[in-house]
C-alpha cells in the first residue's frame, strides 16, 4: 500500500509544478502587455500596427471636438495624458460621448497619422452619484486633474 | 534476484509507455481514419475562400480565425475516439481496474490522440495559410500556436468524451460541454496570429497558451478520470 | 453544534421537512427587499450625473451579473462537496442551482445590452467581461445539458458536479477580465477596495435588490431541491408516507370526476 | 470459514472480500437488499440468478466500477473505495465485454494486460498453452472466434498476478472442453491461495475447491 501512496504524492508534486508553471506563465503574459487595445503614446511611438484595424482607446481632449461640415464627419483628439492623436469618425456618436469623456474607438491608422474610427464607443466610469454631487466635486477639484479619471 | 525483483513489479511509467505504443499501433492498424479530422481540417478551410469571396486582403485578416477555428472543429470531431471504441469492448474498464492512477493512463491515452490528430495539423496549417494569404512572417506564430494549442483541445476534450462516453446520443452534446472550455485557447491563439501578422509582438499571448497548457497538463487527467468513473458506474 | 446542524440537514427528509418551513418567510423577506428596492432605485435615488435616468438599469443588471457568478460558485463547491463526500444532497444543489445561474446570466446579458446601446453607442462589444459572461452561460447551459442527458440521475449529478467544477477556471477570468483587458466594460463600483464609488443614495437600493436577489435564489433553489428530492426519493419510506396516501386519494378523485364510472367501484 | 497459512505459498497473505448490507436499486427495482457475505483465500463465491436478478450489478460492484445504493465492500477489512489503486492491484475482472482490442495481437493483448497489472506467475507461453491458444500468438483478435477470444481473457488472468478473479459468465460461448480447462484453472487458482467470484449458468464443477453460492432470485 505504502508505494501507491508515495505514487500519489508524486503525482499530486506533479501537479502543482504545473499549476505553479501555469501562474508564472500568466504572470509574465500579464507583464508584456496583454491588451487587446492602443494608447494613444502607444500610436505615437509606432507601436501600433500600420497595416490592420486597431482599437483605440484614451480620452476626448478638451475642446478638440469640430464637426467641419453639415454631414456627420466630427474631428476630435484622444490623449492617455500623454501624446495625442487626431481621430476622425463619419457617424452617429452614442449618448455618453463628451468631451473630456473615455472613449474606445476601432479603426485604422492614415498614413498621415490620422486614426480613420469606423467605429467610436462611449466608455462610462464606475462613478455613480447624482449631479449635484458631481457638480460640487467638480469645484473641489478644479486645479487638479478630474476626480474620475484616475490613470 | 534483486533484478528479477525490478522485472516483476512494472511502474507506472511503463503502462504509461504501452498504452501509448498500443493506441498509437491500434490507429496505425486503422490508418483511414487517421485521415478523416486532417481532411476535415483542410476542407473546412478551403470552404472560406468559396463563401465569403477571394478577395485577398479579408482572407488574409480571417486567415488566423478560421485556420483555428476549423482545428477546434477537427479537434472535437475525433475527441470520440480517445475512449469509445475502449468502451464499447470493456477495455476501459480494464483501464480503471488497472494497479496504475488511472489520470496517468488517461494522459498516455490524450497524447497518443494529440500525436495521431494534433500533430499532422501542424504540418498541414502553413500550407493552408499560405492559401489564405497569411504573411510568411506569421507562419512561425502560427505552428507555435497549434504546437501549444491542440494539446490542450486533446485534454480539456478528455474531460467531456469522459462525461459523454456511456451516452447513446453523446455526440451533440460533447459539443456543448467542450467548446465553451476552448474559447480562451481560441482567443489567445488566433489573436497571436493576428499580431504576428501586424508584426507586433505576442510574447504575452503565447505564454498565455502555455500557462494553460500547463494548467491542462496537470489538471485535466484528474477530472477526467473521475468521469470515465462515474461514467461507467 | 453547527457541525451537527449541517449533519441533520444533509439527510433529505429532515432538509424536506425544514425547508418547508422556511419556506413563506423567506419569501416575504426576499419580496419585501425587493419593493424595497425597486422603490429606492426607480423612485427615491437621484439621476445620474452623466447616464441620466439610463442607469437604473444597473439594479437589475448588477445584481443578477453578481448571482451568475455567486450561483456558479456554489454549484461547483456543492459539487465539489458532494463528489468528495457523497453527499446527495449537495449533489442535487449543484444541478438544481444550475438552470436558475442560466437564467441570471441570460438576464445579466440582456440588461447589459440593453444599457449598452443608449450608453456605449452598442448593443454588444466583444470584451473581456461580456464574452466571459457569455462563456458562463454556455457553461451552464453544458451543465443543465449533461444532467438532462444521463438517466440514472445519481450518475448524471456526478458528471454535472465534475463538468462545473472543471468550468471554474472561467470565474477569476471573469471577475478579474474588466481589470484586465481594461476595454469598454466600467471598472468595479462597489466591491473596490477603499470606498464604493457610488453615491449613497444609490448604493442602498442597490444593496438591496441584491439581498433580493441572493433570497429569491434561495427560494428557487430551496423548491427546485425538495421537488428533486422527492423524485429521487420516491421509493424510499418516508416520502411515500408522506404523499402516497394523500397522493391516492387525490388521483382517485381525479379519476372519478373524469370517467362517468360509478365513484363506488373505484375505491381500493 | 477456517484457514490455515501453512497451505498457502510463504509470501501470500490471507486475504478477505467482504459485503457488509449491499443494496442495489436498479429503475425503481430492488435488486438486492441487506446482502452480507465474506470469502477468504481459497474460496470460490458462486453467484447464481436469474436474468435481471442483478448479478453483474453485484460484480460490478465488488469490482468497484458500479455504485451501489448503500452498505460497503471491504477487502481485508478496508473498504475499496478507500484502497482504490490498492485494492486494484489485487483484482482482475472479466466483464460481458472481455477487454480484449480486436485489432492487437494475442501477443499484444497479453503484453498491454502485463503493462497494466503486475506479471504473474505464468510466461505468456505457459498460459495460451493452458487456455489452448498455443500458436496463434500472432493472429489479430478479430480473427479469433467468439470462444477463443473468452479463452484469451481468461488467458489474462493467468500473465498477470492478481489473487482475486472476479469473473462475468466466464463460460460463455466456451466449449466442453475449454469449461472443463477453466475449472482446473480455477482449482490451481484456489489451491495457490486465490479467491474467485464468479456468476455462471452452467454449474460449476470444481474438485477440491470450497464453493459457496449466492442465490440472488
Amino acid at each position: 500500500m505504502r508505494p501507491i501512496r508515495r505514487q500519489r504524492l508524486y503525482l499530486i508534486i506533479v501537479m502543482l509544478l504545473g499549476i505553479g508553471t501555469a501562474v508564472a506563465f500568466t504572470l509574465k503574459a500579464f507583464n508584456d502587455n496583454l491588451m487587446f487595445f492602443f494608447s494613444p503614446s502607444d500610436v505615437v511611438m509606432g507601436k501600433a500596427p500600420a497595416r490592420q484595424a486597431f482599437r483605440l482607446g484614451g480620452m476626448v481632449v478638451d475642446g478638440s471636438v469640430e464637426r467641419p461640415g453639415d454631414d456627420l464627419l466630427v474631428r476630435f483628439k484622444l490623449t492617455d495624458y500623454g501624446k495625442d492623436v487626431a481621430v476622425e469618425y463619419t457617424g452617429i456618436l452614442p449618448d455618453l460621448f463628451r468631451e473630456g469623456q473615455g472613449v474606445v474607438t476601432k479603426g485604422r491608422l492614415r498614413p498621415d497619422g490620422v486614426f480613420v474610427a469606423e467605429e467610436v464607443l462611449a466608455k462610462h466610469d464606475e462613478n455613480y452619484m447624482p449631479p449635484e454631487v458631481a457638480g460640487s466635486l467638480k469645484k473641489e477639484t478644479v486645479a487638479g486633474r478630474p476626480a474620475s479619471e484616475e490613470k | 534476484m534483486k533484478q528479477v525483483v525490478c522485472m516483476k513489479r512494472r511502474s507506472t511509467l511503463n503502462a504509461f509507455y504501452f498504452l501509448l505504443k498500443r493506441d498509437l499501433i491500434l490507429n496505425f492498424r486503422r490508418r483511414a481514419e487517421i485521415a478523416n479530422p486532417l481532411l476535415f481540417f483542410v476542407i473546412v478551410i478551403t470552404l472560406f475562400p468559396l463563401g465569403v469571396g477571394a478577395k485577398p486582403q479579408l482572407l488574409q485578416s480571417m486567415a488566423p480565425g478560421v485556420i483555428w477555428v476549423a482545428a477546434l472543429l477537427a479537434a472535437m470531431l475525433s475527441l470520440d475516439r480517445i475512449f469509445r471504441s475502449d468502451f464499447e469492448d470493456g477495455s476501459l474498464e480494464q483501464l480503471l481496474l488497472s494497479a496504475h492512477p488511472v489520470s496517468v493512463l488517461v494522459l498516455a491515452k490524450v497524447a497518443a490522440h494529440w500525436l495521431v490528430t494534433g500533430l499532422p495539423l501542424l504540418v498541414v496549417a502553413p500550407l493552408l495559410a499560405v492559401l489564405l494569404g497569411l504573411p510568411v512572417d506569421a507562419m512561425g506564430v502560427l505552428v507555435v500556436t497549434l504546437l501549444l494549442g491542440t494539446p490542450v483541445l486533446s485534454l480539456v476534450g478528455a474531460i467531456g468524451v469522459a462525461l459523454t462516453v456511456g451516452l447513446r446520443r453523446g455526440g451533440i452534446i460533447l459539443s456543448l460541454l467542450v467548446l465553451p472550455l476552448y474559447i480562451p485557447v481560441l482567443i489567445f491563439a488566433s489573436n497571436a496570429v493576428d499580431m504576428a501578422a501586424g508584426g507586433l509582438p505576442v510574447t504575452a499571448q503565447l505564454s498565455m497558451l502555455a500557462a494553460f497548457l500547463a494548467l491542462a497538463l496537470a489538471l485535466a487527467p484528474w477530472p477526467a478520470a473521475a468521469a470515465l468513473r462515474i461514467s461507467l458506474s | 453544534m453547527f457541525m451537527r446542524f449541517f449533519h441533520r440537514m444533509a439527510s433529505p427528509p429532515y432538509f424536506y421537512v425544514i425547508s418547508g418551513r422556511w419556506l413563506p418567510w423567506l419569501a416575504v423577506i426576499c419580496l419585501a427587499l425587493i419593493l424595497a428596492g425597486l422603490y429606492g432605485g426607480l423612485v427615491e435615488a437621484p439621476a445620474d450625473y452623466q447616464q441620466g435616468d439610463s442607469f437604473r438599469i444597473i439594479y437589475i443588471h448588477v445584481p443578477s451579473a453578481w448571482m451568475s457568478l455567486f450561483i456558479y460558485v456554489v454549484m461547483a463547491v456543492a459539487g465539489g462537496i458532494g463528489l468528495i463526500w457523497h453527499i446527495k444532497l449537495a449533489e442535487m444543489v449543484a444541478v438544481s442551482s444550475a438552470p436558475i445561474g442560466a437564467s441570471f446570466t441570460f438576464l445579466a446579458l440582456v440588461t447589459g445590452s440593453l444599457w449598452g446601446k443608449p450608453m456605449w453607442g452598442t448593443w454588444w462589444v466583444w470584451d473581456g467581461r461580456l464574452t466571459s459572461e457569455l462563456i458562463l452561460l454556455f457553461l451552464y447551459l453544458g451543465v443543465i445539458a449533461l444532467y438532462g442527458a444521463i438517466d440514472d440521475k445519481r450518475r448524471a449529478g456526478r458528471a454535472a458536479a465534475i463538468l462545473a467544477l472543471v468550468g471554474v477556471v472561467n470565474i477569476p477570468i471573469i471577475h478579474y477580465s474588466v481589470e484586465w483587458w481594461n476595454t469598454l466594460h466600467q471598472g468595479p463600483t462597489v466591491t473596490k477596495f477603499d470606498k464604493p464609488s457610488i453615491h449613497i443614495s444609490m448604493l442602498i437600493p442597490l444593496l438591496l435588490m441584491a439581498g433580493g436577489f441572493k433570497l429569491f435564489y434561495l427560494i428557487a433553489v430551496l423548491m427546485r431541491l425538495r421537488s428533486e428530492i422527492l423524485e429521487r426519493e420516491r421509493n424510499s419510506k418516508w416520502v411515500t408516507a408522506l404523499v402516497g396516501s394523500e397522493d391516492r386519494r387525490q388521483k382517485t378523485e381525479d379519476r372519478v370526476q373524469e370517467s362517468d364510472v360509478d365513484p363506488r367501484r373505484v375505491g381500493p | 470459514m477456517t484457514f490455515s497459512s501453512a497451505d498457502c505459498e510463504p509470501d501470500k497473505p490471507e486475504y478477505y472480500l467482504e459485503a457488509c448490507d449491499l443494496t442495489c436499486v436498479r429503475d425503481d427495482q430492488v435488486l438486492f437488499d441487506g446482502l452480507n457475505f465474506r470469502i477468504g483465500s481459497k474460496q470460490v463465491l458462486l453467484i447464481e440468478g436469474k436474468n435481471g436478478s442483478g448479478k453483474t450489478s453485484l460484480l460490478r460492484i465488488l469490482c468497484g466500477l458500479g455504485l451501489q445504493d448503500g452498505g460497503e465492500v471491504k477487502w481485508c477489512g478496508e473498504s475499496i473505495e478507500r484502497l482504490g489503486a490498492g485494492y486494484h492491484q489485487h483484482l482482475a475482472y472479466v466483464g460481458h465485454h472481455d477487454g480484449i482490442k480486436r485489432d492487437l495481437t494475442v501477443l499484444e493483448n497479453l503484453h498491454m494486460a502485463q503493462a497494466l497489472d503486475q506479471p504473474g506467475r505464468l510466461t505468456i507461453d505457459q498460459a495460451l498453452e493452458k487456455v489452448n491458444l498455443w500458436g496463434y500468438e500472432d493472429v489479430q483478435a478479430h480473427a479469433l472466434s467468439a470462444g477463443q477470444r473468452r479463452r484469451l481473457a481468461l488467458a489474462r488472468l493467468l500473465v498477470t498476478d492478481n489473487c482475486l478473479w472476479i469473473l462475468d459468465e466466464p463460460f460463455t460461448a466456451m466449449d466442453k472442453e475449454g469449461i472443463a480447462d477453466f475449472e482446473r484453472l480455477i482449482a490451481t487458482h484456489t489451491a495457490h491461495g486465490g479467491l474467485v467470484v464468479l456468476t455462471s449458468h452452467h454449474s460449476l464443477n470444481c474438485d477440491g475447491a470450497d464453493v459457496q453460492r449466492i442465490d440472488l432470485s
